[in-house]
């Protein structure tokens, strides 16, 4: 028996200096148990996790010794499977609550599997055939080219329409011009009552168009009928004489005395 | 005996699909004497080429040889297949249009008038993509000063709007009557103007 | 009548000249929606394809399916013909590859779950790595606390392992029958997510 167990001590610390060694290249704690629990040559399922926890811890001990920094999750590690296996060992408290060691070890267990399971799974896949190493693309291609072509569209109504409101812009002007070709009777009255005062002899109703209003055929009509109006507005006032020797003859006025 | 089994070359059939692999994969086209080095030991190259090239007659993809390059290549007849068209429906700008009615009621006219019924100069690029769509086009110069260019419309122009002739298009009367005219023109403005327009209308057509 | 024979699709044997043409000319898989967009109208893209795939099987080239995606590859076997062509690709670390596989094996899968699988943390990089790969992508949330990000395959994964789907992803029926794909929460915890996670991942696989 103490033989036994005395071998039992070598081979855990023949294991756990290996580990230790190597401990920068294992992947945290789950990793180095799953590396442990392989030299128990069992299922992952029935192996003893106390006989792992004591693997374990030895090999935190080994690396203490050697003075080798071990990770803060190495050490949560080894008290959490401390604490497992004293629940394993010692009979169940029936005051405490939580999960019992057995169903915490079948959950570590359950874990070691899967792990391991993943590796399997993840060598099997990059043992696969892939592709640009086992099986190739096409080396030559020929990309789709985009030939991009536009086609501008206007229909007849948006034709129609733009002209419309071309013409519509231009509607909107002589609005003003328009009334700069109307001399209004007020004008001529204002301009009538300055220059007839020094007229005494008879003169001809044209002389008194302004000069800007001469030419302009339009304007002329306008300036021509406002002053006439304006100075048939005087003879009622009785300020101006008015005569017409004949019809569609010369009008012409000049002030009474 | 023994010694000559190791390297007997593979059968023609799987000669054939080691050069169709290998000129498959390859980025550029290989001469007779790559894909030589790059066979078992005993393969005909020529043969399985041969071979290959009728295997593919007909097919959408050829092999085919220039010089002593070999590759395969989409069939002729299938090359509108790599190619996309992508067409792009887009509306006139403004400017466009606007300068392609004036156009179309005042031709023939020149780049001046139309300036002068727009109200704002008129881009090149404008002018030239009309001209582009062959919808309008150069008409004889105008005989004044510096005998300016005038543009007309085109038969293309009549055929895209659908009309026989530039006379089809409805006068201000007729468009305001269709209420194509949005911008009501204010109470007040006479309608002798339009009539002068109508009259000016017929100039430009007789 | 006449407009119908306008649209009238191509002959089958047309369509598969068609189809090998457009997949030949690629690099990278096409899916049939990508295909029929850029064949005429009326074309039976997935008849195009079987009939193809046939047509391959066997040569030095062969049409692989991953997904709904197709692309024509030289065939596996022939591999020791390609050496040159072959662009050495980076090696991946031990933590990726094994990332990989936990989120190809339990799509949709967080960030947490893997590093729960894997005992450590997952760094970043190892992650930006394999999305940079094209072989992982963010799916969608999971509804839970946090609403955390989500881990899911990419057709480029099964583009690049020549999996036609991720059913197709080796010993997969046996782990999920010895439960090890099983989220199986640590004595002691709720319950509630595992019944979560169960469904979504048979949408995965469904």
């Amino acid at each position: 028996m103490p033989d036994d167990l005395l071998i039992r001590d070598r081979n855990e610390r023949l294991a756990a200096e290996a580990l230790v060694v190597d401990v920068g290249g294992y992947e945290g704690p789950l990793d180095v148990l799953l590396t442990l629990s392989r030299t128990q040559k069992v299922d992952l399922r029935r192996i003893s996790m106390v006989e792992l926890a004591d693997q374990y811890l030895c090999f935190v001990d080994l690396a203490k010794e050697l003075r080798i920094e071990l990770a803060a999750d190495y050490l949560v590690m080894a008290a959490w499977l401390a604490f497992l296996k004293s629940r394993l060992l010692l009979p169940p408290d029936p005051t405490e609550d939580g999960p019992s060691g057995e169903e915490l070890a079948a959950h570590l267990a359950y874990q070691l599997e899967r792990l391991e399971a993943m590796r399997n799974a993840a060598a099997k896949l990059m043992a696969r055939d892939r592709l640009g190493r086992d099986f190739l693309a096409r080396g030559q291609t020929e990309d789709v080219t985009m030939k991009r072509r536009i086609v501008y569209d206007a229909s007849l109504v948006e034709l129609l329409r733009a002209y419309a409101g071309v013409k519509t812009r231009e509607d909107f002007q002589p609005l003003h011009y328009q009334r700069d070709a109307i001399y209004t009777m007020e004008q001529a009255l204002e301009r009538m009552k300055g220059l007839i005062g020094a007229v005494l002899d008879w003169s001809d109703l044209e002389e008194y168009l302004p000069e800007a209003w001469r030419l302009d055929p339009k304007k002329r009509r306008s300036a021509l009928a406002s002053t006439f109006a304006a100075s048939l507005e005087m003879v009622k006032a009785g300020t101006v004489d008015m005569r017409q020797a004949e019809t569609f003859g010369r009008i012409e006025l000049r002030a009474r005395a | 005996m023994s010694t000559e089994t190791l390297f007997e070359a593979p059968p023609m059939a799987e000669q054939e699909r080691m050069v169709e692999a290998i000129l498959f994969a390859s980025s550029e086209p290989l001469d007779t004497r790559a894909l030589t080095a790059r066979l078992p030991h005993g393969c005909d190259v020529a043969q399985a080429l041969a071979l290959l090239q009728k295997r593919y007659a007909g097919r959408g993809v050829h092999l085919l040889r220039s010089g002593d390059d070999w590759a395969f290549r989409t069939a002729a007849d299938l090359s509108f297949l790599m190619q996309k068209e992508v067409v792009e429906t887009r509306k006139l700008s403004r400017a466009a249009i606007e300068t392609l009615a004036i156009v179309a009621y005042h031709q023939p006219v020149t780049r001046a008038e139309i300036e002068e019924i727009r109200g704002v100069s008129v881009s090149r690029g404008t002018v030239d993509l009309l001209m582009e769509l062959d919808w309008i086009r150069l008409g004889r110069r105008r005989q004044t000063p510096g005998r300016p260019v005038t543009f007309t419309t085109t038969p293309g122009f009549l055929a895209h709007f659908g009309l026989e002739t530039p006379r089809d298009l409805p006068d201000l009367k007729e468009l305001r009557a269709a209420g194509l005219l949005d911008n009501r023109p204010p109470p007040g403005t006479s309608v002798e103007r339009e009539v002068d327009d109508d009259h000016d209308q017929d100039d430009m057509f007789e």
